[in-house]
């Protein structure tokens, strides 16, 4: 993936990248008050690896306030979907940042308002004058204070300034959905500002990041193109043997295997951990290993130092097949794309096999010692979610209630009696502040079931949202195992005589329970209501959206020209077993 | 030794290293830019593993320099 | 110096250490919840060379809590004067660490509270068992969050728990003048978690500061011991020549030297902010360079770029003379020991001779990369102080108005007159609140007119002010130039029959005034008024107290045994030209 | 290079270099603690810019084991 790559190598390949004809796209401004020079090209590159067309903009040297100012600047006309705005400390604290005692206690307050309200006001404008998202990289607290060890008993010394200036902001922004901050404090705490900052390119052309952590600093601003172009990874599944605990149970047995302890076995509970705090957060968990069923489950559900469990686990393939075959059924089976999993393996054979067969996967490249694991999976950067919804908080336990379904399914062994069992439950609702993100993030995360996969941000929805000329609603899941969440939405297009399906989807851990069909139903009996007798929808085939093509003909749809179409005078095709609940 | 001097700087600079001699300057080689002067120089150190102080860098004006320059901490190019 | 030597240096060093003989002392506990082997080794090797004679204590392995709790442990027993209690992140976090979702927003409050009033429990208890400073090493801020991107958005994420833990605690032990904070995270920072972190190792041994970095750890614990032991520099003195300003005036004239603008020239102006930084913070500056005298302050006086002025400096040598007799001479006329001076020259020549003449000053070894120069001189930790007092604050103008008074000196020519034109006027003022850590840095650092040269810390002299039969006070000393601030001091033991003084100090600036005379008059005049007859002092002679050697003597007292003893009814020597207000 | 290993090692468990030798362990140097064998480890991994991988370092029982892992990391002693 070049990650280790230096500048000078994302400068040329900058130049070598032809015009993407990749499916996400995105434009991206840096605005800087210091020398960004080499940011552009090195994020160019890092998009095109991961698939993302992206066209850059760049501020000129420290006319960010003009760029943002002006409503008919360059930058606005570029129409840019990210906009980072990175400003240096030293910049905005001024000779503040050296001298801070020719400050009273009252003039340094003041100073703090003003330049809180100064730095939100360019953010807000932003926003009001472009659907950009904004990252703020926030102020670096600065290392030294004149004040030395007293600075921490100083009622309001440098580093405090710097702090009460960063926590305003977030508090400021808090309720902007579009706006997001850069953590750059993190950022010097891992790699240190002994590295970060080069006196000498500082002096010779104000660059504040060295040109050697450029790269690494564009890994941060990666973090939120990949969530905002929806390009986040969905589960992780494991291999076993020396990936989730030292040694092999089929050889050393339950009571061997490395697992606490010992230095080796601490690691592998330091990873587990990590991967417990991902799986309550939404990142799907599977397993992928050659062993003996039995042996293995044993491990998870007894072994006294085992963190992940059983439950933690929302597909498990403990068996003898080839480690692909298992990762196209635990694809299957959770109905989430190949390109969605992120792979572990501790062997570099069963890697090659998987990388070889399965290219859009995300294999990780473990080293052979265990204790760089935890790390490793840290530094992965590719489970970022622009914002975390209820939904990613729930999944977890949805799917397991998946897993209960299926049993529950195989249990009933007839699939229409098994549906009226399962007591269906939809809410329809109008699209709202609760819901809007998570409809934009269906948009750009479902493939599968999505009729047009049209990609919306947050912002668009809540435009269409408020327009008196559309619909904008989705669909909460019920079941008898438990809640969904919202997992279908709709755009519909209101015109005078016919009403236009701009979008349609549903998440495809639920096709093919009649839910999509009673969604449907319902535009058509909204229609009928208000006498529009002509519903159009088109399908808009991708590599994905098989599973989506016969619906609208199966549904009673005909084909006219490119559209789909439906009179509403027509019998409606409205599934029995599912009960809808209005909620307008 | 030369030649990895020249490797480096082609390969920064993204020229064909035919195009580089000592007398290679920005005068004469428009991929030479200011920014790129300072991706140079970091390449530099961190290939030989040396630091230049911030006064020798300025007085780099053609390939040449930098071999002086590079002679001075002990790399022989 | 060793800086950058190896753990295994500082180990080995540390077995060869014999008894030290330094005057200063000190006795330093560090406990850890982590593995803290190697600490108290680098630390006692660090205070060697410091020519400090330290003892340590170490905790036994996150034994801190059984230590600090139980009165009669070995910690209390070692009877520490500073405790360094470091605990790391993950131990007090514990599980929350790795899974702070486990926690609603509500359970996350409470946790914190709990955390704060564990943590300040501890030190408050060490404080009220003991006389020892303690330095809590706050929190790190986790480099990582499960969070991702979001973390910045949370209403209380895991940094934010982490935060608030430290804000609060900061705020508990505010006033408490024996409580300082080392800011942990100004460290990681500094040199990135990347490399202070070391996987290896803590998986091996439970460290949490990698092997590589102890040393450089204890370099920020070095600077509480040098402040608390009283080891701080007071006065910078500059070279100017490719020192303050790059080029040399002589030759390149005013308008070629480099000095902003260019590259070299922004090194050398942010150079001297740093320097202006510690001068606004009361560390003195003066000049000690070979030039024309009207040549170079020419550029002090008119340079545009120049950041420094006259007023800044408080001595200026600029001459042919070789520098160590300006050195001297700089000594001399501020008034403050060889061994306060930091010396900053380019040339190593003039660096190696001086080092050569004078052993006790430090002079710098600066690097022929200017750019380099302002973090060499922010790297040096000499300057720090365990609490700035307001006479720190004023000591530059106090400086000033010493200059002035030199002039005025050399003006009116006759001692005597000079001495009646000054308006001296004296404040004798009990010790109080305000003045207890000046007296008490008084005693640390007065060398030359101190006649016991006892040292104490600020417990001890809060101690004694409240003790009814000892006298704490201070004098105020101002003049027609200025306000030299709290300037003498005395303590004095009350017993039936008589007084014996155990301290009693002066500034060394002001000597030679009368107002020493003014001050035991004052002590006199009050045992009269208590029917004592009998004053008795010491003078315990040290390698720089000469100048108070012959004090008592001509004040009239005769020696007996070991004392100097004065009787009440004789008359008192009571210089007429000073004002003495007394404040009680 | 068997004396560079024993230099080290002597140099950080602070013992005459003689008394240093293949069959050397913690069993028979008291100066080799658990402490200072991390100690060792740190300096072996910069000295010769190697890393070593955790569960090698637990292998290691007596000198001639250093030496194993040095060999594994290309360091021929």
């Amino acid at each position: 993936m070049g990650k280790n790559e230096n500048l000078s190598y994302f400068l040329n390949e900058a130049k070598n990248i032809k015009t993407d004809n990749f499916e996400k796209k995105i434009r991206i401004a840096i605005l800087g008050s210091s020398t960004i020079n080499g940011y552009e090209e090195t994020i160019r590159v890092k998009c095109h690896q991961k698939k993302i067309a992206c066209r850059t903009y760049n501020s000129n040297y420290n006319q960010y306030n003009q760029e943002i100012l002006k409503k008919d600047s360059k930058f606005y006309e570029f129409k840019p979907d990210i906009t980072f705005l990175i400003l240096d400390v030293r910049h905005v604290l001024g000779e503040i940042f050296f001298t801070p005692y020719s400050l009273s206690e009252l003039e340094k307050k003041e100073f703090v308002k003003n330049k809180v309200r100064e730095i939100t006001n360019l953010i807000k404008t932003i926003i009001n004058h472009s659907k950009s998202h904004v990252i703020f990289s926030d102020l670096q607290i600065p290392t030294y204070s004149p004040y030395g060890i007293n600075e921490q008993k100083q009622e309001f010394g440098l580093k405090q300034i710097v702090k009460n200036i960063n926590e305003k902001i977030k508090l400021e922004i808090k309720n902007e959905d579009l706006v997001s901050i850069l953590d750059f404090n993190e950022f010097i705490q891992k790699y240190g500002e002994e590295n970060i900052f080069n006196y000498k390119q500082y002096f010779s052309g104000d660059m504040k990041i060295s040109i050697e952590f450029i790269p690494k600093f564009i890994d941060e601003l990666m973090k939120f193109v990949n969530a905002i172009t929806g390009s986040t990874k969905k589960c992780i599944v494991l291999d076993l043997d020396n990936t989730l605990w030292g040694g092999v149970i089929g050889e050393d047995g339950f009571d061997k295997i490395k697992l606490g302890d010992d230095p080796i076995g601490r690691s592998f509970v330091e990873f587990q951990k990590r991967l417990l705090a991902l799986n309550q957060r939404g990142i799907i968990l599977a397993i992928n290993s050659k062993n003996n069923f039995d042996d293995a489950i044993k491990v998870i559900n007894e072994h006294p130092n085992m963190i992940l469990r059983r439950e933690n686990f929302s597909s498990i393939k403990i068996n003898w097949n080839d480690k692909v075959s298992n990762l196209r059924e635990i694809s299957k089976e959770l109905n989430i794309g190949i390109d969605s999993l992120v792979f572990f393996d501790d062997d570099q054979i069963n890697r090659e096999f998987v990388k070889n067969q399965l290219s859009d996967i995300l294999v990780v490249d473990l080293p052979t010692d265990s204790s760089i694991y935890p790390k490793i999976l840290t530094e992965l950067n590719v489970f970022e979610l622009i914002k975390i919804t209820d939904e990613d908080l729930k999944r977890r336990d949805m799917y397991s209630q998946q897993q209960e379904r299926n049993e529950f399914k195989n249990e009933v062994g007839d699939f229409n009696e098994f549906l009226k069992k399962m007591d269906i439950e939809i809410k329809i609702k109008k699209a709202d502040n609760f819901s809007i993100s998570r409809i934009s993030q269906l948009t750009l995360k479902t493939n599968q079931f999505n009729l047009t996969t049209k990609r919306y941000k947050e912002n668009e929805i809540e435009l269409f949202s408020k327009d008196e000329n559309k619909i904008v609603e989705c669909a909460e899941v019920k079941d008898k195992f438990g809640d969904n969440g919202i997992t279908g939405a709709y755009i519909v297009e209101k015109k005078e005589n016919e009403w236009i399906i701009d979008t349609f989807l549903l998440s495809c851990r639920i096709i093919g329970r009649g839910i999509e069909d009673s969604m449907l139903s319902e535009i058509i009996e909204k229609a009928r209501k208000q006498n529009v007798k002509i519903i159009k929808g088109k399908f808009i085939p991708t590599q994905k959206n098989k599973p989506a093509k016969n619906f609208y003909e199966n549904f009673g749809f005909s084909l006219e020209e490119d559209f789909w179409v439906f009179n509403t005078d027509n019998t409606i095709n409205k599934p029995e077993h599912i009960k809808v609940i209005k909620n307008e | 030794m030369n030649e990895k001097l020249y490797q480096i700087i082609s390969k920064v600079f993204n020229v064909e290293s035919s195009k580089i001699n000592d007398e290679t300057s920005p005068e004469n080689l428009e991929e030479w830019d200011s920014f790129n002067f300072y991706v140079l120089l970091d390449e530099l150190e961190n290939e030989f593993n040396i630091k230049f102080d911030l006064d020798e860098t300025l007085e780099i004006k053609k390939v040449e320099d930098f071999k002086e320059i590079l002679k001075k901490h002990g790399i022989d190019v």
